[in-house]
C-alpha cells in the first residue's frame, strides 16, 4: 500500500502488519500521554515527589536519556572531526536514538517543572553560574542540531526527495552537516557536562557534591566521559535489538565493532577515573564535610537497602570495568553474547550512575537529626517515564520504515 | 539572556556564557540560513552559481 | 508551477516577518507571562488601611493581651500586646490563629433549631420567644429546678449572668467546668481555711519542683509560663520534672525523674520522710502548723523501700530530690495537677504537695504558694427571688455537690452523666451549654453523649458548631472573640491579678448575639423577677457599670493590674492530708491490661471548648499523628517506650489496637525513648467527631478511652490513666 | 536590586536562637504562617509536602530511658551567604536557573520571586536544611477564610516553590518608614524591623538584627568573626550553626549549653569536636 514510500531495495511489512504491531506501543503512549495530562492539569501532587526529594525519577530520566543518547554526538565526533568515516553507516540511527532522547528529555523536563508555561525565563532570566541554565541552553540548542541532522534523513525518503526544493534541501544540509556535527559535538560536551555540574556544583549536598576545576566540579568531566563512552554502547544496544525485531541484518560487524572497541576503551578510563574520583570523595571531599563514606549509603540494616552501597559496586565493577574488559578484548566484543552483556551493562551503568546522583543525595541525611527518605514514585510518574519509550518506539519504526537509515541494509539483505 | 533586561550584569561570567550561546545560536542561525538560501537558489535560480545548461546532475 | 511555489515560498516568509513585526507576537507572549503569573483562582488580598487595635484574648483562660492587625475591617493577624503584664508581647499558637476561628467555615452562621433531628435557621426572636415560652412554662409548672446550665468558667461577668439567670430562674444547676486549681481551692480550704486558688510566685523561686504539671505544655497562663521558663533559665533556677514521659516541660526541665504514673503523693509523702527524718524542714514555718506529728507519724511509717517500689524511683534519687527540695539556701516551690491541670485530680495528690511546701515553708511566702484572692468587682444587686425561685432552688443540685458526701465541692460535672444516665427520665428538662463542648471533652464521652442525648431539650450557646452543639435542640452562637465584650480575670502567675477586656475589634460577620445579652433579652422575656434580676440594657451596660471607674483605662489599654494582697489564710493543717492518706486514686482496670495509658497535653493541640485550628493542626508532629499510606485514614500515634514495644512485638509505624474498659481504637505506634516502659501515652485534642476537614476524623478522641474516676474525698474527676491492653493490629 | 542608597551601610541580617529557652511551643510556626499567608492543607501529617517556612525540629541525645534528653530547635530559612570569598553564592541562589531567588547584598537576605520561579525544584535540591518547599498542591483556603490573607505577602501559585524571607515585606515598610521620617539608615536603638516569629516568640529565645551592628544584641551574642576560614563563625563557645562545616555560611546562629546539641548541629567523624575538627583548604 504504502510500499512507493519505502526506501529503495529493502522489504518491509504489509501496512497493517505494521499499524497492528504498533497498537500496544500506541496504548502504552497513550497512558504516558493520560499521565502528563493529570501532571499538567491537576499539578505535580500527581507525583511522590516531596519538599526532600524535588528530583526525582524525572530528572533520572533526563539524566540518562541524555547520557545514552550521547551515542549521537560521540559518533558524530569520531566522524566528521576525527574522521572515522566507517561510523556513517550507524551515523543516521544515532541520530535518531539521540533525537529520540533529546525530545523525551525535553518533554519529561516540561512536564517536571511546576510551571511548564514559564518554562522560558530560564532563558529569558537566565542566570548565568545555574549549571541548569548552561543544561538549558545547551540542550535546546543541541537539539536544535540533532533536529537539522535528523531532517535531512527525512527529506531522502524516496518520495519526498522527488521534490527538487526537498532534494536540494537535503543534499546543503549535507554539505553543511560537518559544521553543525561539530557545533553539536561542542554543545554536547557542555551539557554532558554540566548536567553532571548539576549535582556536582551541590555543595550544600554532600553525596553529590565534588571539588571544582575552574567553575566546573569533576562530575562535569565524569558525564561527558561517561556520556561519550556509554552513549555508544546504547546506539549498539537499539542496532542489535532492531537487529532482532526486524529479523535482518542492518549494520555490518565490523562497523559496530569498531564503535564497540572505541566504547570499551572510553569506558576503561572512565572507570578508572570514576574509581579515582570516587576514592578521593570517600578520603577527601567526605571526612572534610564532616562524613564517613559508609554515611552515604543508607546500611543500617543491610547493604542490601534501597539506597545501600550495593549500588556502588555494581556501578563501578558490574557495569565499569567488567564491560569495559569485554569491549577491548576482540573476543570479547566479536562474541555475540558478550557484546550483548556488555552493551546492556554499560548502558545500565551510565542509568544506575545518573541514579545515584539523583536519589543518593536526596535520600540522604545531611542534618544529623535528618533521617534517611524512601520514595517511590508513583505511577504517573512510571507512565510519562515510560511515555519517551513508546514514542522512541513509534519514532523509530516508521522512521525505519520510511526512511533510509541503514545504508548497508540492502547490501545485507539482497532482495531476492 | 538579552542585554536590556534588568539581572543583566556585563561581567566575564554573562559575556562567557551568554557568548557562547550567541555564537552557538549564530552558528546554527547563520547554517540553515546558508543552506535554505542555497537551496531556494539551487532550485529555482539553477544557473546562479555556474550557468550553463549543463549544470543540471 | 515554479512561479506559484516561488510566490507561495515568498509569501509564507513574508507573512512571517509581517506577523514578527507586528506587536501580536510580543502581546501573546506578555499574555502568557502575566497570565502564568496570576492564575485566577489564587486569591490576591485586597489592599486597605492599615491599623492596630488593643484586646484580651479569650480562647483560653490565660488573659493575654492582643494586638490585631486590620486591613480596612479585615482582620489579618493577631500579635502578643507589648507591655502586657501577662504576656508582654509573647503569644501562643492558639491566640496566633484567633483570625481562623473568626473567618473559619465552622462558625455557626444564625440561630438554629432541631427540626426533625436536623437543624435549621430561624430567627433570633422566634428563637429567644420559643425558649421563654418554654421557660416560663416550666416554671409555672414547678419544674424550676430542672434546667441546668453547663459553662466552661465561672470566672467572669457572662458566666456570672449565666448563674444569676439560673438563681433567679430557681435552679442551683449551674454547673462549671472544674479543673486541678478546684481541687486546689479544696485543699487550701481543708489546710488553710481558705477557698483559694493557688498562685505559685515562680518568678521568684530557686527551684521548682514539678509533679507532672506540664507547666511548659499549657499549664495555667500559657505564654506566662513560657516567660517563666525564659527567667529560670537566666535566672539559674533549678527545675525538676517528676512524670512518667519525656513532656515538653520535663524536656527543658534541669532534671527528668520518671515515675510510674499515680504515684505522685506517694513520692511527696517519701520525700516528707527524708525530710522529717532528718529534720531538714523549715522549724519556724512548722512551729506554725497544726497536726504535724500526726503528719510525722504518717509519713515515717512508710518505709523508703515502700515508696521506691510504689513510684519506681530510687531510694538515693528521693533522698537527693528531698535535700535538694529542701536546702534552706533556696526558695522552694512543688506544683501537682498533671499536664494542663484540666482534670482537677486527686485531693490526696495535692494535699501531700502542699505538705511539702509546708514543710519548706513555701506557703504564702515569696518564690512560693500563695492563696490568691478571688475577682472581687463584680458585685451586683441581691436578687429578689419570687415564690417559684425560692422553691425551685430548694431542690438539691443534680451533681450533688456541695451536700453530704461531697460538701466542699461546688461543681461536680463529672458526676452529671452517671446521675442522669442512672435517673429514670432525664432530671434535666433544659440544659443550657456555654463555653463548653462536653460531648467532646469530658472523659468517657459515651456515657456523656448518652446524657446528652436523654435531656429533651439542649441549648447550646457556641460560636462552631462542635460535637455538642450538633446535639443541641437550639443553638443560640455567642459572637467570636474578636466580636465581643468580655472581661477576664487571669492571675498570671507574677503574684498579681490582671483584669483584662477583651473587646470587638470587627462587627460581628454572622448573625450572632453575645450570649450575655441573650440571657438578658431571655430574662426580660420571661419576666417578674426573673427580669428585675437584670436591670441591665445589654451586656455591654452591665459589663461597663460592673467595671466602673476602670473601665475608661480597660478600654484604652486593655488590661488593668490588681496588686492583690493574698487572702487571709489560717495555720496549715496537716490533719486533712494524714485523714486523706488511703484515698488513692487507681486507675481503672479489669485485669489482663499490659499497658498503663496516660494523656498527653500540647500546647499545640486544644482540648476543650475551642477546637484546634488549621493553623494548629499544621505544627502537630507526624509523631503525633499520621495517615495510612493511602492518606486517607488519620492515625493518633501511641507512644511507648522502645523496649515495651519490643515485648508487645510491635514496632515504630506499625498499627495496634488500645482497648480499656471504655473503648478500643486502632492506633500507630511511636517508638519514643522518652517514656517510661510499660506506660502508653495518647495526645488529647484529637479524634474530633465535629467541625471541618481540617479536625474531623483526625485520629482518637482520649475521651473515648478514658473514664472519669470520683475522688473519694471530693467526687472530683482524678482518672490519670487507665489500664489498657495493646496489642498488634 | 540596586536602588542607589549609596549613604547605607551594608546590613547583614541574622538571628541567633537560644535552644535553651525553646521550649518547642511551636508560635513561631503559625506567627510566621498568619504573617506570610502560608496555605495549608487537611492532611498536614506527611511533614515532606508540608508547608512550613519556619520548622520546630525535635530531636535527641540518642540515650536510651531514662537518659534520653530532647532539644527544640527552630529552623527558619539560613539565609547562607554562601562558600566564603563568593557573597551571595548560596547553595539555592547560585543554582538557580531563572534568578528567581536572589542574595540581597543590602540586607543579606535570600529572597524568593515567586512569580519568576517555574517550579525546577533545583533549589531545593541544593538546600541541606530542607528550608525551601514547593507548592505541589493549588493553594485553597476554606471559604472565608482568605480574608485573613494579609495584602503585605502574596500569596503563592501552585508549582513554585516558596520559603522564608525573613518577613522582607516588613524591611521594606521599615524602610519606607524610616525615609518617610527623613532618615537614612535604622537608627540603632529602633529596631523597627522584626520578624513575625521573633516578635511572636514568647520565651523571647529568638534574637533578630544587624549582624554587622555591634551594637546590637544579635552580634553582640554571635561575635560573628569575619577573618576566620568560615566566614561569620561565632566567637561565642555557645553558639553554633547548622552544618557550618559545608561552607553554607548560615546567617542564623543556634545557642545551647548542651555540648551535645551543639555537636548535632553538624556532622563530625571520630575524635572531632565543635570545637576541633579539620576544615577544607583556602582555594580560590
Amino acid at each position: 500500500m504504502d510500499s512507493v514510500l519505502f526506501p529503495k531495495g529493502v522489504k518491509r511489512c504489509s501496512l497493517p502488519m505494521f499499524l497492528l504491531g504498533l497498537i500496544p506501543v500506541v496504548l502504552v503512549l497513550l497512558w504516558g500521554v493520560y499521565a502528563m495530562l493529570l501532571c499538567w492539569i491537576k499539578g505535580l501532587n500527581q507525583t511522590n515527589m516531596n519538599d526532600s526529594y524535588g528530583f526525582a525519577l524525572w530528572i533520572w530520566a533526563d539524566l540518562a536519556v541524555i547520557a545514552i543518547g550521547g551515542g549521537a554526538f560521540f559518533s558524530g565526533l569520531l566522524k566528521y572531526v576525527f574522521g572515522k568515516d566507517e561510523l556513517k553507516n550507524i551515523i543516521n540511527y544515532a541520530v535518531l536514538i539521540g533525537f529520540i532522547c533529546y525530545s523525551s528529555a525535553l518533554l519529561i523536563l516540561a512536564i517536571d517543572v511546576g510551571q511548564p508555561l514559564r518554562s522560558w525565563f530560564i532563558f529569558w532570566h537566565a542566570n548565568v553560574h545555574s549549571m541548569l541554565t548552561e543544561v538549558a541552553f545547551c540542550l535546546s540548542c543541541y537539539f536544535a542540531v540533532l533536529t537539522i541532522e535528523y531532517i535531512p534523513l527525512i527529506l531522502e525518503n524516496r518520495k519526498l526527495n522527488e521534490i527538487p526544493f526537498i532534494h536540494n534541501m537535503s543534499h546543503n544540509m549535507h554539505g553543511a552537516m560537518a559544521v553543525f556535527a561539530a557545533t553539536g559535538a561542542f554543545l554536547s560536551c557542555f551539557h554532558q557536562g554540566s548536567l553532571g555540574g548539576v549535582p556536582g556544583v551541590l555543595y550544600g549536598r554532600p553525596y553529590a557534591y565534588r571539588e571544582a576545576i575552574l567553575v566546573w566540579p569533576w562530575t562535569f568531566f565524569l558525564y561527558t566521559w561517561s556520556a561519550a563512552a556509554c552513549g555508544p554502547c546504547f546506539t549498539i544496544l537499539v542496532t542489535k535489538m532492531t537487529e532482532v525485531i526486524t529479523r535482518k541484518k542492518l549494520v555490518k560487524d565490523k562497523v559496530i565493532h569498531l564503535l564497540a572497541e572505541i566504547s570499551g576503551w572510553m569506558i576503561l578510563t572512565y572507570i578508572i577515573a570514576k574509581i579515582i574520583d570516587t576514592i578521593y570523595w570517600a578520603q577527601v571531599t567526605a571526612p572534610l564535610m564532616g562524613f564517613h563514606w559508609t554515611e552515604f549509603f543508607d546500611s543500617a540494616r543491610s547493604s542490601l537497602t534501597y539506597h545501600g552501597q550495593w549500588i556502588l559496586y555494581l556501578e563501578i565493577i558490574g557495569c565499569g570495568i567488567i564491560p569495559a574488559l569485554i569491549l577491548i578484548t576482540k573476543k570479547g566484543r566479536q562474541n555475540t553474547g558478550a557484546l550483548w552483556f556488555a552493551v546492556a551493562m554499560a548502558t545500565l551503568g551510565v542509568c544506575i550512575n545518573r541514579w545515584t546522583m539523583v536519589m543518593q543525595p536526596m535520600a540522604m541525611p545531611v542534618m544529623t537529626f535528618d533521617s534517611w527518605n524512601l520514595y517511590l514514585p508513583s505511577w504517573q510518574e512510571w507512565a510519562t517515564t515510560i511515555l519517551p519509550v513508546a514514542y522512541g518506539i513509534i519514532l523509530i519504526a516508521i522512521s525505519y520504515r520510511y526512511l533510509p537509515i541503514f545504508p548497508q541494509e540492502s547490501e545485507l539483505n539482497p532482495s531476492d | 539572556m538579552f542585554w536590556f533586561s534588568f539581572e543583566w550584569i556585563w561581567d566575564m561570567g554573562h559575556m562567557v556564557f551568554m557568548g557562547g550561546l550567541w555564537y552557538a545560536l549564530g552558528i546554527i542561525g547563520l547554517g540553515m540560513t546558508y543552506v535554505i538560501i542555497k537551496t531556494i537558489l539551487d532550485t529555482f535560480y539553477p544557473d546562479f552559481f555556474e550557468p550553463g545548461p549543463d549544470d543540471h546532475h | 508551477m515554479k512561479l506559484d511555489r516561488r510566490s507561495f515560498i515568498a509569501f509564507g516568509v513574508g507573512a512571517s516577518a509581517g506577523v514578527a513585526v507586528t506587536p501580536i507576537p510580543w502581546k501573546l507572549m506578555d499574555d502568557l507571562s502575566i497570565w502564568t503569573q496570576n492564575w485566577a483562582w489564587t486569591p490576591v488580598p485586597p489592599d486597605g488601611e492599615a491599623s492596630y487595635e488593643t484586646s484580651v484574648c479569650t480562647l483560653c483562660p490565660g488573659g493575654c493581651g492582643i494586638t490585631v492587625r486590620k486591613i480596612d475591617d479585615r482582620v489579618v493577624k493577631i500579635e502578643g500586646a507589648d507591655g502586657n503584664p501577662i504576656n508582654d508581647g509573647g503569644i501562643c499558637v492558639l491566640g496566633l490563629s484567633g483570625p481562623q476561628l473568626l473567618y473559619g467555615p465552622t462558625r455557626i452562621t444564625s440561630p438554629m433549631k432541631k427540626i426533625k433531628g436536623e437543624l435549621k435557621p430561624i430567627s433570633w426572636d422566634q428563637a429567644l420567644s420559643e425558649l421563654a415560652k418554654k421557660l416560663g412554662n416550666m416554671r409555672e409548672d414547678g419544674k424550676a429546678g430542672s434546667l441546668a446550665c453547663i459553662s466552661g468558667s465561672d470566672q467572669g461577668t457572662v458566666p456570672e449572668i449565666f448563674a444569676r439567670f439560673l438563681k433567679a430562674f430557681g435552679s442551683q444547676n449551674f454547673i462549671c467546668e472544674q479543673s486541678s486549681a478546684d481541687t486546689y481551692k479544696i485543699t487550701n480550704q481543708k489546710m488553710q481555711g481558705a477557698y483559694a486558688a493557688p498562685e505559685f510566685d515562680f518568678a521568684n523561686a530557686d527551684y521548682v519542683l514539678s509533679f507532672g504539671s506540664g507547666l511548659l505544655d499549657g499549664w495555667g497562663s500559657p505564654v506566662r509560663m513560657f516567660q517563666a521558663n525564659s527567667s529560670w533559665q537566666n535566672n539559674n533556677t533549678t527545675v525538676v520534672q517528676v512524670e512518667p514521659r519525656l513532656s515538653n516541660t520535663a524536656a527543658k526541665a534541669d532534671q527528668w525523674i520518671p515515675i510510674k504514673p499515680g504515684s505522685e503523693a506517694d513520692l511527696a509523702l517519701g520525700m516528707a520522710h527524708v525530710i522529717i527524718k532528718k529534720s531538714l524542714y523549715n522549724n519556724a514555718a512548722i512551729s506554725r502548723t497544726t497536726d504535724f506529728n500526726a503528719f510525722k507519724s504518717l509519713v515515717l511509717g512508710k518505709s523508703l523501700d515502700e515508696v521506691q517500689n510504689v513510684t519506681g524511683i530510687e531510694k538515693k534519687v528521693i533522698e537527693k530530690l528531698a535535700k535538694d527540695f529542701i536546702n534552706p539556701k533556696k526558695r522552694s516551690v512543688a506544683v501537682a495537677g498533671k499536664g494542663q491541670g484540666t482534670t482537677p485530680g486527686s485531693i490526696r495528690e495535692i494535699m501531700a504537695v502542699q505538705a511539702l511546701n509546708a514543710l519548706a515553708g513555701s506557703i504564702n511566702r515569696k518564690g512560693g504558694v500563695f492563696t490568691s484572692r478571688s475577682a472581687d468587682y463584680i458585685n451586683w444587686p441581691a436578687i429578689v427571688m419570687d415564690r417559684i425561685a425560692t422553691d425551685g432552688i430548694r431542690k438539691k443540685r443534680i451533681d450533688e455537690a456541695g451536700t453530704g458526701k461531697f460538701l466542699g465541692s461546688r461543681h461536680l460535672l463529672n458526676r452529671l452523666p452517671k446521675v442522669i444516665n442512672a435517673a429514670k427520665g432525664s432530671p434535666v428538662e433544659v440544659m443550657f451549654i456555654y463555653g463548653a463542648n462536653p460531648c467532646y471533652s469530658m472523659a468517657g464521652s459515651k456515657a456523656v453523649n448518652k446524657a446528652i442525648e436523654k435531656i429533651p431539650f439542649v441549648v447550646s450557646f457556641s460560636s462552631y458548631l462542635d460535637e455538642t452543639a450538633k446535639k443541641a435542640d437550639l443553638v443560640l452562637p455567642n459572637h467570636t472573640n474578636l466580636e465581643r465584650y468580655e472581661d477576664v480575670y487571669a492571675t498570671s502567675g507574677i503574684n498579681k491579678a490582671v483584669i483584662g477586656l477583651s473587646r470587638p475589634v470587627v462587627q460581628p460577620l454572622l448573625n450572632t448575639m453575645h450570649s450575655g445579652d441573650v440571657i438578658i433579652k431571655l430574662a426580660n422575656k420571661i419576666g417578674g423577677s426573673v427580669a428585675k434580676a437584670f436591670p441591665w440594657k445589654s451586656y455591654k451596660a452591665c459589663l461597663k457599670q460592673t467595671l466602673g471607674n476602670s473601665w475608661n483605662p480597660l478600654m484604652k489599654n486593655g488590661f488593668k493590674t490588681v496588686v492583690s494582697s493574698p487572702v487571709h489564710s489560717g495555720r496549715f493543717n496537716f490533719a486533712p492530708l494524714v485523714k486523706y492518706s488511703n484515698s488513692v486514686v487507681k486507675a481503672e482496670g479489669k485485669g489482663g491490661e499490659n499497658v498503663t495509658l496516660i494523656l498527653k497535653d500540647s500546647i499545640r493541640l486544644t482540648n476543650g471548648y475551642i477546637g484546634s485550628t488549621p493553623y494548629m493542626m499544621k505544627t502537630v508532629s507526624d509523631k503525633v499523628l499520621k495517615t495510612d499510606k493511602k492518606k486517607k485514614m488519620f492515625y493518633s500515634r501511641i507512644e511507648i517506650n522502645p523496649d515495651t514495644a519490643k515485648g508487645l512485638k510491635l514496632a515504630d509505624g506499625r498499627y495496634a489496637t488500645i482497648t480499656t474498659s471504655k473503648g478500643s481504637a486502632k492506633v500507630m505506634v511511636t517508638c519514643d525513648e522518652g517514656i517510661m516502659p510499660g506506660v502508653a501515652a495518647l495526645s488529647r485534642g484529637l479524634g474530633h467527631t465535629a467541625y471541618d476537614g481540617y479536625l474531623k476524623d483526625k485520629g482518637v478522641n482520649v475521651n473515648n478511652l478514658i473514664g472519669p474516676v470520683e475522688d473519694p474525698v471530693t467526687g472530683l474527676d482524678a482518672a490519670w490513666g487507665i489500664m489498657a491492653k495493646l496489642t498488634r493490629a | 536590586m540596586k536602588e542607589g542608597h549609596h549613604h547605607r551601610k551594608e546590613k547583614k541580617f541574622g538571628m541567633v536562637i537560644d535552644l535553651d529557652k525553646c521550649t518547642g511551643c511551636g508560635a513561631c510556626m503559625v506567627a510566621c504562617m498568619a504573617e506570610n499567608n502560608v496555605p495549608f492543607k487537611q492532611n498536614e501529617t506527611d511533614k515532606l509536602d508540608s508547608i512550613t517556612w519556619m520548622r520546630v525540629y525535635k530531636f535527641d541525645n540518642g540515650k536510651k530511658f531514662p537518659d534520653t534528653e530532647v532539644c527544640f530547635l527552630p529552623r527558619p530559612c539560613m539565609h547562607c551567604e554562601g562558600q566564603s570569598g563568593h557573597s551571595g553564592h548560596s547553595p539555592c541562589v547560585s543554582v538557580c536557573p531563572a534568578t528567581a531567588t536572589d542574595y540581597d547584598t543590602d540586607s543579606g537576605i535570600v529572597s524568593q520571586i515567586y512569580t519568576r520561579c517555574f517550579g525546577c525544584r533545583y533549589c531545593m535540591a541544593a538546600c541541606p536544611y530542607h528550608a525551601r518547599h514547593f507548592n505541589w498542591w493549588d493553594p485553597v483556603w476554606p471559604e472565608g477564610m482568605e480574608k485573613a490573607l494579609s495584602p503585605n505577602v502574596s500569596p503563592r501559585m501552585r508549582g513554585v516553590v516558596e520559603k522564608c524571607s525573613f518577613c522582607f515585606h516588613r524591611y521594606q515598610l521599615a524602610m519606607d518608614e524610616i525615609y518617610a521620617k527623613g532618615h537614612r539608615d535604622f537608627d540603632e536603638k529602633v529596631p523597627e524591623y522584626q520578624t513575625a516569629c521573633t516578635q511572636a516568640c514568647p520565651t523571647d529565645a529568638i534574637v533578630f538584627g544587624d549582624l554587622n551592628n555591634p551594637n546590637h544584641e544579635v552580634n553582640q551574642i554571635v561575635k560573628p568573626d569575619h577573618n576566620h576560614r568560615l566566614t561569620g563563625k561565632s566567637g561565642n563557645p555557645k553558639v553554633f550553626r547548622l552544618l557550618e562545616r559545608l561552607e553554607t555560611n548560615p546567617k542564623v546562629y543556634y545557642l545551647s549549653s548542651r555540648e551535645w546539641v551543639r555537636r548535632a548541629g553538624d556532622n563530625y567523624q571520630g575524635e572531632e569536636t565543635p570545637e576541633n575538627y579539620k576544615v577544607k583548604e583556602v582555594h580560590h
